[in-house]
């Protein structure tokens, strides 16, 4: 119930994030019992690479506080969409902060927004959504894999949310998203192999009074045809766009400072005989200074996919 | 977006976009007397009034005068049906095109028509459509150019004569891309990426208590956030800023219902801070003399100066449990009083985007968050973020410390002329994110 | 004569590089006199923003010296093809350094390769190809625009690299490369619209030893159609990418740094009564710290084109 | 490229490109007994002898031993002919595929052949299409997948029971791939737009004096920048190393001709520098010592060890004008001397690829270049070119000054699937540019 507002302490059945490093966090389930594959009730014992945690004990601790590992510590996070996204158990490839702020920006979800999703996939922007569009909005949200709907369906209900959102074991590209819907929405977006399909139903499901559209895609022939689409219903402010976050690795490094101005006068000690060029290295000065620098990393995120945006203008007649 | 599908009208003391083609303003829509200025033409706003907003509009042109640089045209606008809206290629009707341009030679006297020809046609003529097609007619190379070629010809011309405009209503998407065209420096090189960012990251949502530092966005980040915080919810905004009076535009131009306005309470930095750590410190000039300092904002906006007027002159309410002496007291020194209330009180989150260097700002604010709830500090200046990642990683108050910028890449999707934009903004400017801890 | 070899000094007919600034730079021609509009010789006078040049003067000046202008001064440079190509005339779109220098080391250009360029354009980069494969190679270019292809020629000619460069004047696309350069070419060039229409003929021009292909495309598309015509001849290693060039801003910022600590205290000095906000301002403490700062420019390439380079293998057989 | 078309065949001392897919290698074809190891792949390169270069062979299992981290299969390899080489995807014949993957479980059944029963078809078949037949034909979930899915999951198959490779003569543009990808710090993170660049902005051709200062790129920067001063050229090399001796294998896998060998001076910065500025001075220790330090060099290539033996054992000729008493003197003096003649003479060009501080070692160097020359300095740090750009400037002496650096996108451009590649090298590193003044 960890997702509907900011809370102050652990209390049971919280999804919390346990923050062992940058590259290491997990979502655990602050409960003191689970069920394992032999349908016994057991202990609930999280494995780090810190060593073990009895999840019973942060029951009660206060978010932001540290926790004692059998080997190490770590922290104990309230779950943000941001934290979720990244340790969330992955039902298909999922979307990233970057890109979904721009999609949340784009489609301009904020409380009240009635918002329709296909595909949900893992959950991760549905998120996004619901923490934009809460209390008064509603998200709709769409997939064709029956397990995933009612997975996504289950979850939202565990982190506190099942009041704002309603899920559809739907195939949006043949049959649409219900006729309830029409003229419902105040943004669509969709997330599918060929968004082309679901345009028609996009325009049918917003608002008279006009909404905003967007497809991701990882391929730019799915954004053409798309964009052919919904110029052709007679979309407007189409365009399209990437993302591309870039972290900046900040370190302090020492670099080494050569002289050699006092290679242009003879040495004063002459009774080290000159030998090799290596035993002139060894002999030369060389002082460490010390840099506040930031580089890329090695490998980064080359592309996620392409963004389309567009508007449906107000008062077009829709049939 | 209205939470009921019917479209607002506009009103008298609305902020309104004006959208010419790709262009975009945004214009206070004071009194039937306003008038809007696009480039060379002149627009009179009164016929707007009380039409739906996502309107179109033909500009007719009622007057022109010679000026200096060139003719000044002065319009009245007049509301039109979407249908009259057809593609100029289209109603030209257009075909014949050359396969490529080796047979053009760039002499500079491709076009028959002279300036003088082509100023008078446009007094006569009221339709972009009609002057293009003259001036097609009147082009010697136009039939010899590829498709390509022509296009780019056409549009060209579309955007000089098109005599149309849509009057939208604002929100956070028009606005940043307004002010970021218009000035960037003017909301401190926050680009759109950026922005939706710093909401994502700040968790700014329709639930709890958020604080902000910022050093002059035209109001964009408060205005951004309270969107978020939306209306009938209980989230709650300290918008905290170093200058004489808050810069509130965008925020303005959200036509916010009273009731959310309220959520948001705008406080000097330094004057709330000293109200927090030392409290009720006795006013000692009278109103008057405040009032007049205060109609100077901090960073000066000449083009928009209606912006800042409302602020002043409307009176606002307080809402924060206060002891209940309030009457005496100075606005500000209520809005003081309120804010540091909610500073007792703690926050969800805190965001800081500043001109100055982040880090004794982070030290003043940092520890009025609550555990667990995140940090966001936006700089234009990496060095400045570099300082403060290494202080807050040695505090061991904020934890999952990153720095990020972004490539923002827009592309041209038309059949097989498909790529990026040729040109591309460089500076996204630069998020310093974590977590506080216990 | 300046662009075959490394020269000290300024001789008559150099085209010189007078340098201004970064941002104001132009290529001259070393010679005393030209002809007017009217037929007339007259002194050569160039005008620049900081003042006119006496062209003359600069004769047999050497080569990174300051010389005078009326209003100011500039430095004279002699040309790389890097400086040209910041200053040449513009007779069609060229491309620029950073894609350059990829298609010179993809195309594996070295002193006796034999290239294969279609279309010359502005000879921007012509002027490359010919640096990297004199003394002992040869450049073949080809433009289909009669009058570009005689002003390429002449341009070479005075730039003393004629001995290195045939120009032709012809159609690749319809009509091939001309026999005689059949199996001749180490590597071929295309920037053309179609140039899946002038593949075949590279795959004809190329040695049966094999050799490098690549083709610059601003859009996608022309990309896509060349990498299927590449696949269909045999061609190997087909890649594709973009190089896009990113300057640092470099400068010395003094940056504020605000003092908050004093506001905990009451004030020493109470004679002064606490006023308005703005008041308060005024009497913070606000040092300006000094940072040296690299930033990216407001605006940067975001597209010039799309290279795609592929190898023939050896011995395929030609038909 | 060979200059006549004609393609030449490969020799015992070769330094030779291995090819498997997309994999390659650089490896020394020392003797007939050379082997080289691809994963758990070994070959034995002794039918490679006297064939033309860009021949591909079949890996042939001649036994295969079980080690610890699995089954380690050494091969002979035999010469095949190109028609051989067929898409396995054409061989299988694979039409029917599913339209998505709405019915797929992954439930880890998919693949009915048993791992023992995989490496058992493996000794029994050579012929990689014949193994992935039949896991296709045991995969339950094969012909369900989407075109798409079926694809990539005999590219991965492919990829792991491929059965050739291919010989290719090493060529910069292969170098700087194979050591990028393998080890980009041996390399100083020198990436291939960056080395393109140092190529152009360097000016580096067959005319005229340059000048290297480099510390450690397993021998590319002075092999890249002798392979565009060409053969048979007039245009030489001064290339000045930190260490004792100069890492050479790539600028060795080049195979140059020895004339132009001879136009590549590689000398000791500190200890030229001396010479340069102090003249003769006498050698004291005798020669086996200096030879058996020389062994040592500055950077341990444990790879490869046999990079650094030919540059040791190797004697190489002295064409410089020397004053006549070269006898006696050790090969390091006699390039020392040469290089210092060059370095009178002044250079057309300076190229730093430091790991240090450029900034002395520019001041040490800069006065060796002629007025008007190119300046390229390379670093990954960014923040050491910026003190040098800001020296740079204050000194006048160099102008023309940027830092840029790169982004390399490569696409996917497949029908229906065209794409930035998912991932992207973050460092170009970074380059000063400028020219010098009088």
């Amino acid at each position: 119930m960890s997702f509907l507002k900011p809370k102050t302490h652990i209390e049971q059945g919280d999804i919390v994030i346990l923050y062992l490093s940058v590259n290491s966090m997990h979502a655990i389930e602050a409960v003191p019992t689970i069920v394992n594959k032999k349908g016994e009730t057991i202990q609930h014992i999280f494995q780090t690479n810190y060593g073990s945690l009895k999840v019973e004990s942060i029951i009660g601790v206060e978010y932001g506080s540290r926790v004692e590992l059998s080997k190490g510590w770590a922290n104990v996070l309230q779950p943000t969409p941001e934290l979720w996204t990244q340790t969330l158990p992955h039902r298909t490839q999922i979307i990233y902060t970057p890109d979904i702020s721009m999609i949340l920006h784009q489609l301009e979800v904020r409380p009240g927004a009635v918002v329709i999703e296909s595909g949900t996939g893992s959950g991760s922007l549905s998120h996004y959504f619901l923490r934009a569009l809460k209390p008064t909005g509603h998200l709709h949200t769409f997939d064709f894999h029956e397990a995933r709907a009612d997975q996504a369906r289950d979850e939202f209900k565990r982190h506190g949310l099942a009041a704002f959102v309603t899920v559809y074991h739907r195939d949006v590209c043949n049959l649409g998203f219900s006729s309830e819907l029409d003229g419902a929405a105040d943004a669509v977006f969709l997330d599918l192999p060929a968004p082309d399909l679901a345009v028609p139903h996009a325009f049918k499901a917003l608002k008279l009074s006009g909404g905003r559209f967007c497809s991701f895609s990882p391929c730019i022939e799915q954004s053409q045809r798309c964009i052919q689409e919904l110029t052709k219903l007679g979309f407007n402010e189409i365009c399209s766009m990437e993302v591309l976050q870039q972290e900046s690795v900040i370190k302090t490094r020492s670099l080494p400072v050569v002289d050699l101005e006092f290679l242009k006068s003879p040495k004063t000690n002459e009774t080290t005989a000159q030998t090799t060029p290596s035993a002139e290295e060894s002999k030369t000065p060389k002082e460490l200074k010390k840099y506040l620098t930031s580089s890329n990393p090695q490998t980064l995120p080359g592309h996620t996919g392409f963004l389309t945006f567009a508007t449906l203008p107000p008062n077009i007649p829709k049939a | 977006m209205s939470t009921d599908g019917t479209t607002p009208n506009i009103q008298l003391g609305d902020y309104i976009v004006i959208q010419r083609q790709k262009y975009t303003k945004l214009q206070k829509f004071g009194s039937l007397d306003t008038t809007s200025t696009l480039g060379k033409e002149t627009l009179e706003l009164k016929s707007l009034l009380d039409q739906p907003y996502g309107s179109t509009f033909k500009m007719c042109v009622k007057e022109t005068k010679t000026g200096k640089r060139g003719a000044q045209r002065q319009h009245t606008l007049e509301l039109c049906s979407d249908t009259e809206l057809r593609s100029t290629r289209e109603v030209l009707g257009i075909s014949s095109s050359g396969a490529d341009n080796r047979d053009i030679c760039d002499n500079g006297e491709a076009q028959a028509l002279k300036s003088s020809d082509i100023e008078q046609l446009r007094e006569a003529c009221n339709e972009s459509s009609k002057i293009i097609e003259k001036l097609v007619e009147n082009s010697k190379t136009f039939h010899t150019r590829t498709e390509y070629s022509q296009e780019k010809y056409l549009l060209k011309k579309e955007k000089k004569y098109f005599e149309y405009v849509q009057i939208r209503q604002p929100t956070i998407r028009l606005m940043v891309d307004i002010f970021y065209r218009q000035d960037a420096e003017k909301i401190m090189g926050i680009r759109v990426d950026t922005l939706s960012q710093i909401i994502s990251y700040s968790g700014v949502c329709g639930f709890g208590s958020y604080l902000l530092y910022e050093s002059g966005t035209n109001g964009l980040l408060p205005a951004a956030m309270m969107n978020s915080i939306g209306a009938g919810t209980e989230g709650t905004l300290v918008h905290m800023h170093p200058g004489n009076v808050p810069q509130k535009q965008a925020l303005l131009a959200l036509k916010l219902p009273l009731e959310q306005q309220k959520r948001c309470v705008s406080v000097n930095l330094y004057s709330v801070l000293r109200e927090f750590y030392q409290g009720n410190v006795a006013p000692s000039i009278d109103q008057t003399e405040v009032e007049a300092e205060e109609t100077l904002p901090e960073t000066p906006n000449e083009e928009q100066p209606e912006a800042v007027e409302p602020s002043t002159k409307k009176p606002k309410l307080d809402e924060a449990p206060l002891s209940g002496n309030n009457k005496g007291l100075l606005r500000w020194q209520i809005e003081n009083k309120r804010a540091s209330a909610l500073m007792h009180g703690k926050f969800d989150s805190l965001v800081v985007a500043a001109k100055e260097h982040p880090s004794s700002i982070l030290q003043a604010l940092l520890p009025l968050v609550r555990p667990s709830r995140p940090v966001v500090v936006f700089s234009t200046c990496k060095e400045l973020l570099q300082e403060t990642y290494m202080e807050l990683k040695t505090s061991g108050k904020v934890t999952a410390l990153h720095v990020t910028s972004n490539w923002l890449r827009t592309y041209q999707i038309l059949p097989n002329r498909t790529h990026p934009e040729v040109n591309m903004s460089g500076n996204s400017g630069y998020l310093l994110t974590g977590f506080t801890l216990k």
